[in-house]
Protein backbone atom coordinates (compact mmCIF):
# COMPACT_ATOMS: atom_id res chain seq x y z
CA UNK A 1 0.00 0.00 0.00
CA UNK A 2 1.14 3.64 -0.92
CA UNK A 3 1.10 6.17 1.76
CA UNK A 4 2.45 9.58 1.77
CA UNK A 5 5.37 11.14 4.37
CA UNK A 6 5.14 14.83 5.33
CA UNK A 7 8.75 16.30 6.44
CA UNK A 8 9.03 19.58 7.96
CA UNK A 9 11.66 22.08 9.14
CA UNK A 10 15.19 20.10 9.62
CA UNK A 11 13.47 16.73 8.38
CA UNK A 12 12.82 18.09 5.52
CA UNK A 13 16.19 19.91 4.80
CA UNK A 14 17.61 16.24 5.44
CA UNK A 15 15.27 14.14 2.90
CA UNK A 16 15.71 17.21 0.31
CA UNK A 17 11.99 17.47 0.31
CA UNK A 18 8.91 18.23 1.83
CA UNK A 19 6.61 14.75 1.03
CA UNK A 20 7.51 11.55 -0.31
CA UNK A 21 5.27 8.39 -1.28
CA UNK A 22 6.49 5.15 0.46
CA UNK A 23 5.16 1.53 -0.15
CA UNK A 24 4.22 -0.71 3.04
CA UNK A 25 3.82 -3.94 3.73
CA UNK A 26 0.03 -4.44 4.39
CA UNK A 27 -0.67 -4.77 8.51
CA UNK A 28 2.60 -2.64 8.62
CA UNK A 29 2.19 -0.64 12.33
CA UNK A 30 3.97 2.78 12.92
CA UNK A 31 7.60 1.23 14.38
CA UNK A 32 7.55 -0.44 10.43
CA UNK A 33 6.66 2.68 8.68
CA UNK A 34 9.24 4.63 10.57
CA UNK A 35 11.84 2.38 10.51
CA UNK A 36 11.63 2.02 6.48
CA UNK A 37 11.43 5.98 6.52
CA UNK A 38 14.46 6.27 8.38
CA UNK A 39 16.51 3.42 6.55
CA UNK A 40 15.35 5.28 2.88
CA UNK A 41 16.58 8.55 4.04
CA UNK A 42 19.62 7.72 6.46
CA UNK A 43 20.38 11.62 7.31
CA UNK A 44 17.35 11.28 9.51
CA UNK A 45 19.23 9.46 11.77
CA UNK A 46 21.61 12.93 12.72
CA UNK A 47 18.02 14.16 14.64
CA UNK A 48 16.11 12.99 17.75
CA UNK A 49 12.84 12.21 15.62
CA UNK A 50 8.61 12.36 16.32
CA UNK A 51 6.37 10.31 14.45
CA UNK A 52 2.93 11.36 13.61
CA UNK A 53 -0.18 9.67 11.70
CA UNK A 54 -2.83 11.04 10.00
CA UNK A 55 -1.17 14.42 12.57
CA UNK A 56 -1.94 12.73 16.06
CA UNK A 57 1.25 11.45 17.47
CA UNK A 58 1.99 7.83 16.58
CA UNK A 59 1.47 5.11 18.97
CA UNK A 60 4.29 2.46 18.16
CA UNK A 61 1.81 -0.19 17.53
CA UNK A 62 -0.58 1.39 15.37
CA UNK A 63 -1.85 0.13 12.27
CA UNK A 64 -0.79 1.96 8.87
CA UNK A 65 -3.95 1.76 6.58
CA UNK A 66 -4.29 2.87 2.73
CA UNK A 67 -4.12 6.48 2.08
CA UNK A 68 -2.97 7.22 5.89
CA UNK A 69 -0.79 10.63 5.90
CA UNK A 70 2.44 10.11 7.94
CA UNK A 71 4.85 12.67 9.37
CA UNK A 72 8.78 12.76 10.74
CA UNK A 73 9.50 15.91 12.24
CA UNK A 74 12.23 16.62 15.35
CA UNK A 75 11.06 17.64 18.45
CA UNK A 76 9.11 20.85 17.36
CA UNK A 77 10.19 24.40 18.89
CA UNK A 78 7.46 26.92 18.36
CA UNK A 79 6.13 29.11 20.58
CA UNK B 1 -21.74 30.37 30.26
CA UNK B 2 -21.76 28.06 26.86
CA UNK B 3 -22.98 31.54 24.82
CA UNK B 4 -19.55 33.08 25.91
CA UNK B 5 -17.62 30.90 24.73
CA UNK B 6 -15.03 32.41 22.46
CA UNK B 7 -12.14 30.13 22.30
CA UNK B 8 -9.83 30.83 19.08
CA UNK B 9 -6.87 28.95 17.48
CA UNK B 10 -5.18 30.90 14.45
CA UNK B 11 -2.13 30.37 12.51
CA UNK B 12 -1.28 33.37 10.53
CA UNK B 13 1.77 34.97 8.79
CA UNK B 14 0.50 38.57 9.20
CA UNK B 15 1.83 40.60 12.68
CA UNK B 16 0.27 40.24 15.65
CA UNK B 17 -2.01 42.85 17.86
CA UNK B 18 -1.50 41.46 21.38
CA UNK B 19 -4.43 43.95 22.92
CA UNK B 20 -6.80 42.55 19.83
CA UNK B 21 -6.21 39.42 21.06
CA UNK B 22 -6.46 39.71 24.41
CA UNK B 23 -9.62 41.77 23.94
CA UNK B 24 -11.93 38.87 22.59
CA UNK B 25 -11.58 36.35 25.16
CA UNK B 26 -13.46 38.85 27.39
CA UNK B 27 -16.38 37.23 28.54
CA UNK B 28 -19.30 38.74 30.90
CA UNK B 29 -18.69 37.12 34.49
CA UNK B 30 -14.34 37.52 34.22
CA UNK B 31 -12.03 40.28 35.55
CA UNK B 32 -8.85 39.39 34.59
CA UNK B 33 -6.58 38.34 31.12
CA UNK B 34 -3.45 37.05 31.68
CA UNK B 35 -1.61 36.97 28.28
CA UNK B 36 1.70 35.61 27.58
CA UNK B 37 3.43 37.52 24.46
CA UNK B 38 5.96 35.64 23.11
CA UNK B 39 8.69 36.97 20.63
CA UNK B 40 11.97 36.97 18.70
CA UNK B 41 15.08 37.68 20.92
CA UNK B 42 18.17 39.24 19.37
CA UNK B 43 20.40 37.60 21.13
CA UNK B 44 20.46 33.93 22.53
CA UNK B 45 23.61 32.70 24.32
CA UNK B 46 25.09 35.60 23.19
CA UNK B 47 24.77 35.40 19.16
CA UNK B 48 23.29 37.20 17.24
CA UNK B 49 19.94 36.02 15.41
CA UNK B 50 19.38 38.16 12.38
CA UNK B 51 15.31 36.93 11.69
CA UNK B 52 13.45 34.13 12.91
CA UNK B 53 11.13 31.22 10.01
CA UNK B 54 8.49 29.63 12.18
CA UNK B 55 7.19 26.56 9.75
CA UNK B 56 4.59 24.76 10.94
CA UNK B 57 2.48 21.33 10.26
CA UNK B 58 -0.35 23.25 10.47
CA UNK B 59 -3.66 20.75 10.38
CA UNK B 60 -1.48 19.13 12.87
CA UNK B 61 -0.83 22.17 15.08
CA UNK B 62 -4.34 23.02 14.94
CA UNK B 63 -5.57 20.05 16.31
CA UNK B 64 -2.81 19.95 19.35
CA UNK B 65 -3.76 23.42 20.01
CA UNK B 66 -7.52 22.44 20.32
CA UNK B 67 -6.20 19.61 22.70
CA UNK B 68 -4.40 21.99 24.90
CA UNK B 69 -7.50 24.38 25.37
CA UNK B 70 -9.12 21.51 26.18
CA UNK B 71 -7.49 20.16 29.29
CA UNK B 72 -6.63 23.36 30.03
CA UNK B 73 -10.50 23.87 30.66
CA UNK B 74 -10.71 20.64 32.43
CA UNK B 75 -7.37 21.74 35.10
CA UNK B 76 -8.02 24.95 35.62
CA UNK B 77 -10.91 27.59 36.62
CA UNK B 78 -11.10 29.44 33.30
CA UNK B 79 -13.49 30.56 30.93
CA UNK B 80 -12.12 31.37 26.95
CA UNK B 81 -8.65 31.03 25.87
CA UNK B 82 -7.02 32.41 22.53
CA UNK B 83 -3.65 31.13 20.69
CA UNK B 84 -2.67 32.27 17.98
CA UNK B 85 1.06 31.53 16.79
CA UNK B 86 2.38 33.25 13.69
CA UNK B 87 4.55 31.40 11.16
CA UNK B 88 7.01 32.74 7.94
CA UNK B 89 10.07 34.59 8.53
CA UNK B 90 9.69 37.31 11.64
CA UNK B 91 12.12 40.40 12.37
CA UNK B 92 13.37 40.92 15.90
CA UNK B 93 11.04 41.79 18.44
CA UNK B 94 8.26 40.56 16.66
CA UNK B 95 5.62 38.27 18.19
CA UNK B 96 5.76 34.69 17.20
CA UNK B 97 3.01 33.73 20.25
CA UNK B 98 0.18 34.88 22.06
CA UNK B 99 -2.12 33.18 24.28
CA UNK B 100 -4.56 34.84 26.11
CA UNK B 101 -6.78 33.53 29.15
CA UNK B 102 -9.41 34.97 30.73
CA UNK B 103 -11.09 33.84 33.89
CA UNK B 104 -13.20 35.08 36.94
CA UNK B 105 -10.42 34.92 39.13
CA UNK B 106 -6.90 35.68 38.39
CA UNK B 107 -4.50 32.91 39.76
CA UNK B 108 -6.20 30.44 37.07
CA UNK B 109 -5.70 32.66 34.26
CA UNK B 110 -2.13 32.72 35.43
CA UNK B 111 -1.81 29.10 36.17
CA UNK B 112 -3.40 28.09 32.70
CA UNK B 113 -1.43 30.60 30.98
CA UNK B 114 1.65 29.61 31.80
CA UNK B 115 0.93 25.51 31.70
CA UNK B 116 -0.27 26.56 28.32
CA UNK B 117 2.91 27.87 27.04
CA UNK B 118 4.95 25.17 28.29
CA UNK B 119 2.44 22.60 26.92
CA UNK B 120 2.62 24.26 23.27
CA UNK B 121 6.42 24.39 23.01
CA UNK B 122 6.44 20.82 23.92
CA UNK B 123 3.17 19.68 21.59
CA UNK B 124 2.80 21.83 18.84
CA UNK B 125 4.32 21.08 15.89
CA UNK B 126 5.93 23.93 14.72
CA UNK B 127 9.60 24.25 14.55
CA UNK B 128 11.63 27.91 13.94
CA UNK B 129 14.65 28.36 12.31
CA UNK B 130 17.32 30.90 13.50
CA UNK B 131 19.03 33.10 11.01
CA UNK B 132 22.57 34.54 11.87
CA UNK B 133 25.17 36.19 10.08
CA UNK B 134 26.63 33.18 9.40
CA UNK B 135 24.59 30.68 8.82
CA UNK B 136 20.98 29.22 9.74
CA UNK B 137 19.58 26.31 12.34
CA UNK B 138 16.69 24.54 12.69
CA UNK B 139 15.71 25.09 16.41
CA UNK B 140 15.11 21.36 17.88
CA UNK B 141 13.38 21.08 21.36
CA UNK B 142 13.52 18.60 24.04
CA UNK B 143 12.76 14.90 22.69
CA UNK B 144 12.82 13.35 25.91
CA UNK B 145 10.36 15.73 27.42
CA UNK B 146 8.24 15.22 24.96
CA UNK B 147 8.33 11.43 24.83
CA UNK B 148 8.44 11.34 28.84
CA UNK B 149 4.96 12.82 29.43
CA UNK B 150 3.25 12.04 26.22
CA UNK C 1 21.07 45.93 30.89
CA UNK C 2 20.69 49.30 32.45
CA UNK C 3 20.77 50.91 28.87
CA UNK C 4 17.53 48.81 28.06
CA UNK C 5 15.57 49.88 31.55
CA UNK C 6 12.23 51.34 30.56
CA UNK C 7 9.99 50.76 33.47
CA UNK C 8 7.34 53.01 33.43
CA UNK C 9 4.27 54.05 35.72
CA UNK C 10 1.42 56.01 34.77
CA UNK C 11 -2.07 57.14 35.53
CA UNK C 12 -4.34 57.86 32.92
CA UNK C 13 -8.09 58.87 32.38
CA UNK C 14 -7.62 57.64 28.68
CA UNK C 15 -8.63 54.15 27.60
CA UNK C 16 -5.58 51.58 27.50
CA UNK C 17 -3.84 49.92 24.94
CA UNK C 18 -2.72 46.71 25.98
CA UNK C 19 -0.56 45.46 23.13
CA UNK C 20 1.23 48.76 22.80
CA UNK C 21 1.81 48.80 26.73
CA UNK C 22 3.23 45.40 26.10
CA UNK C 23 5.37 46.82 23.14
CA UNK C 24 7.47 49.24 25.56
CA UNK C 25 8.74 46.49 28.06
CA UNK C 26 10.33 44.39 24.87
CA UNK C 27 14.44 44.14 25.67
CA UNK C 28 16.47 42.81 23.35
CA UNK C 29 17.72 39.90 25.59
CA UNK C 30 14.14 38.67 26.41
CA UNK C 31 12.03 36.22 25.09
CA UNK C 32 8.37 36.85 26.93
CA UNK C 33 6.07 39.44 28.38
CA UNK C 34 3.66 38.40 30.53
CA UNK C 35 0.58 40.80 30.78
CA UNK C 36 -2.08 41.02 33.14
CA UNK C 37 -5.08 43.02 31.72
CA UNK C 38 -7.77 43.93 34.31
CA UNK C 39 -11.04 44.87 33.28
CA UNK C 40 -14.51 46.10 34.59
CA UNK C 41 -16.46 43.15 34.74
CA UNK C 42 -21.06 43.51 34.39
CA UNK C 43 -21.89 41.11 37.17
CA UNK C 44 -20.10 40.90 40.50
CA UNK C 45 -21.49 38.25 42.76
CA UNK C 46 -24.48 38.11 40.50
CA UNK C 47 -25.28 42.33 41.06
CA UNK C 48 -25.26 44.17 37.54
CA UNK C 49 -22.49 47.02 37.26
CA UNK C 50 -23.34 49.74 34.57
CA UNK C 51 -20.08 51.44 35.33
CA UNK C 52 -16.76 51.98 37.53
CA UNK C 53 -15.62 55.38 38.57
CA UNK C 54 -11.44 54.63 39.82
CA UNK C 55 -10.11 57.36 41.79
CA UNK C 56 -6.63 57.66 43.03
CA UNK C 57 -4.10 59.88 45.49
CA UNK C 58 -2.54 60.04 42.84
CA UNK C 59 1.28 61.35 43.27
CA UNK C 60 1.41 58.76 45.76
CA UNK C 61 -0.23 55.68 44.10
CA UNK C 62 2.85 56.78 41.64
CA UNK C 63 5.42 56.68 44.42
CA UNK C 64 3.68 53.22 45.97
CA UNK C 65 3.85 51.98 42.26
CA UNK C 66 7.36 52.57 41.61
CA UNK C 67 8.08 50.98 44.61
CA UNK C 68 6.65 47.42 43.82
CA UNK C 69 8.72 47.78 40.53
CA UNK C 70 11.58 47.88 42.78
CA UNK C 71 10.39 45.04 45.22
CA UNK C 72 9.80 43.12 41.37
CA UNK C 73 13.08 43.33 40.28
CA UNK C 74 14.66 42.48 43.69
CA UNK C 75 12.40 39.37 44.29
CA UNK C 76 12.11 38.13 40.40
CA UNK C 77 14.68 38.14 37.57
CA UNK C 78 12.63 39.97 35.38
CA UNK C 79 13.94 42.58 32.72
CA UNK C 80 11.24 45.61 32.50
CA UNK C 81 8.23 46.47 34.07
CA UNK C 82 5.46 48.71 32.91
CA UNK C 83 2.31 49.66 35.21
CA UNK C 84 -0.41 51.40 33.69
CA UNK C 85 -3.52 52.31 36.07
CA UNK C 86 -7.08 54.03 34.37
CA UNK C 87 -8.85 57.05 36.47
CA UNK C 88 -12.06 58.10 36.03
CA UNK C 89 -14.80 56.92 34.73
CA UNK C 90 -14.70 52.91 32.74
CA UNK C 91 -17.53 51.58 31.29
CA UNK C 92 -18.28 47.57 31.20
CA UNK C 93 -15.19 45.60 29.65
CA UNK C 94 -13.15 48.73 29.68
CA UNK C 95 -9.33 47.49 30.74
CA UNK C 96 -8.45 48.90 34.43
CA UNK C 97 -5.21 48.06 34.84
CA UNK C 98 -2.26 46.83 32.70
CA UNK C 99 0.95 45.28 34.58
CA UNK C 100 3.72 43.99 31.52
CA UNK C 101 6.35 42.21 32.70
CA UNK C 102 9.24 41.37 30.19
CA UNK C 103 11.90 39.11 31.23
CA UNK C 104 14.38 36.47 29.60
CA UNK C 105 12.70 33.64 31.08
CA UNK C 106 8.50 33.44 31.31
CA UNK C 107 8.68 31.97 34.59
CA UNK C 108 9.37 34.86 36.18
CA UNK C 109 7.56 36.96 33.95
CA UNK C 110 4.94 34.99 35.55
CA UNK C 111 5.60 35.39 38.46
CA UNK C 112 6.46 39.15 38.64
CA UNK C 113 3.08 39.91 36.66
CA UNK C 114 1.22 38.03 39.50
CA UNK C 115 2.94 39.38 42.64
CA UNK C 116 2.62 43.21 41.04
CA UNK C 117 -1.40 42.84 41.00
CA UNK C 118 -1.76 41.06 44.45
CA UNK C 119 0.68 44.04 45.42
CA UNK C 120 -1.14 46.47 43.49
CA UNK C 121 -4.32 45.62 44.67
CA UNK C 122 -3.30 45.71 48.52
CA UNK C 123 -1.20 48.85 48.51
CA UNK C 124 -1.53 51.42 46.01
CA UNK C 125 -3.86 54.10 46.53
CA UNK C 126 -6.63 53.80 44.25
CA UNK C 127 -9.90 53.35 45.16
CA UNK C 128 -13.09 52.09 42.55
CA UNK C 129 -17.00 52.82 42.44
CA UNK C 130 -19.37 50.17 41.56
CA UNK C 131 -22.44 52.05 39.98
CA UNK C 132 -25.49 50.41 39.43
CA UNK C 133 -29.15 50.98 38.40
CA UNK C 134 -29.99 51.36 42.03
CA UNK C 135 -27.23 53.13 43.50
CA UNK C 136 -23.40 53.07 43.90
CA UNK C 137 -21.14 52.04 46.50
CA UNK C 138 -16.91 52.74 46.83
CA UNK C 139 -15.04 49.41 47.50
CA UNK C 140 -13.10 49.13 50.31
CA UNK C 141 -9.97 46.55 50.00
CA UNK C 142 -9.43 43.70 53.12
CA UNK C 143 -7.79 46.67 55.62
CA UNK C 144 -6.05 43.83 57.92
CA UNK C 145 -4.35 42.23 55.03
CA UNK C 146 -2.58 45.45 54.22
CA UNK C 147 -1.81 45.93 57.75
CA UNK C 148 -0.28 42.23 58.55
CA UNK C 149 1.89 42.52 55.61
CA UNK C 150 3.16 46.17 55.38
CA UNK D 1 0.70 74.14 63.45
CA UNK D 2 -1.37 73.82 60.25
CA UNK D 3 -1.41 70.97 58.44
CA UNK D 4 -3.80 70.02 55.11
CA UNK D 5 -5.13 66.28 55.21
CA UNK D 6 -6.57 64.94 51.94
CA UNK D 7 -9.73 62.53 51.51
CA UNK D 8 -10.46 60.39 48.55
CA UNK D 9 -13.64 58.30 47.74
CA UNK D 10 -15.88 56.52 50.86
CA UNK D 11 -13.69 58.77 52.98
CA UNK D 12 -14.59 62.17 50.87
CA UNK D 13 -17.58 61.23 51.02
CA UNK D 14 -18.05 60.86 54.96
CA UNK D 15 -16.16 63.89 55.35
CA UNK D 16 -17.94 65.96 52.58
CA UNK D 17 -15.13 67.40 51.37
CA UNK D 18 -11.71 66.37 50.24
CA UNK D 19 -9.39 68.76 51.74
CA UNK D 20 -9.29 70.26 55.02
CA UNK D 21 -6.90 72.16 57.12
CA UNK D 22 -6.36 71.36 61.06
CA UNK D 23 -4.80 72.63 63.84
CA UNK D 24 -2.06 70.51 65.04
CA UNK D 25 -0.35 70.50 69.28
CA UNK D 26 3.83 70.66 67.88
CA UNK D 27 4.81 67.25 68.79
CA UNK D 28 1.90 65.68 67.90
CA UNK D 29 2.57 62.11 65.74
CA UNK D 30 0.64 60.35 63.61
CA UNK D 31 -1.41 58.73 65.70
CA UNK D 32 -2.49 62.10 67.57
CA UNK D 33 -3.05 63.53 64.44
CA UNK D 34 -5.48 60.67 62.84
CA UNK D 35 -7.14 60.84 66.30
CA UNK D 36 -7.80 64.44 65.77
CA UNK D 37 -8.84 63.54 62.63
CA UNK D 38 -11.58 61.35 64.00
CA UNK D 39 -13.47 63.12 66.17
CA UNK D 40 -13.77 66.15 63.75
CA UNK D 41 -15.35 64.18 61.33
CA UNK D 42 -16.84 60.80 63.56
CA UNK D 43 -18.28 59.54 60.10
CA UNK D 44 -15.20 58.13 59.37
CA UNK D 45 -15.47 55.30 62.34
CA UNK D 46 -17.78 53.80 59.83
CA UNK D 47 -15.01 52.64 57.65
CA UNK D 48 -11.32 50.55 57.86
CA UNK D 49 -9.26 53.77 57.59
CA UNK D 50 -5.10 54.00 56.39
CA UNK D 51 -3.54 57.13 56.52
CA UNK D 52 -0.84 58.75 54.75
CA UNK D 53 1.91 61.15 56.17
CA UNK D 54 3.31 63.07 52.91
CA UNK D 55 2.25 60.07 50.53
CA UNK D 56 3.70 57.59 52.65
CA UNK D 57 1.65 54.99 54.95
CA UNK D 58 2.48 56.42 57.93
CA UNK D 59 4.02 54.95 61.11
CA UNK D 60 2.08 55.30 64.10
CA UNK D 61 5.04 57.31 66.01
CA UNK D 62 5.80 59.57 63.07
CA UNK D 63 6.16 63.19 64.51
CA UNK D 64 4.02 65.21 62.43
CA UNK D 65 5.44 68.69 60.76
CA UNK D 66 3.96 72.18 60.14
CA UNK D 67 3.37 71.53 56.38
CA UNK D 68 3.20 67.97 56.18
CA UNK D 69 0.53 66.70 53.67
CA UNK D 70 -1.76 63.78 55.36
CA UNK D 71 -4.08 61.86 54.03
CA UNK D 72 -7.05 59.15 55.41
CA UNK D 73 -8.46 57.11 53.20
CA UNK D 74 -10.13 53.21 53.58
CA UNK D 75 -8.39 50.33 52.01
CA UNK D 76 -7.33 50.54 48.72
CA UNK D 77 -9.37 48.80 46.07
CA UNK D 78 -7.84 49.57 42.66
CA UNK D 79 -6.32 47.07 40.60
Amino acid sequence: MKVSVLFFGATADAVGGREVEIDLADGSNADDAFAEIISAYPNLKQHKLLFAVNQEYADSNKIICNGDELAVFTAVSGG
Amino acid sequence: MNQNKVDFIELTTESLDIGAIARRVVPANCGAIVTLDGFVRQFTKGRETLYLVYEGYEPMALKEMEKLIEAAKAQFQIENVGIVHRLGRLEIGETSVVISVAAPHRRAAFEACEWLIKELKRTVPIWKKEVYADGETWIEGDKSEMMNDE
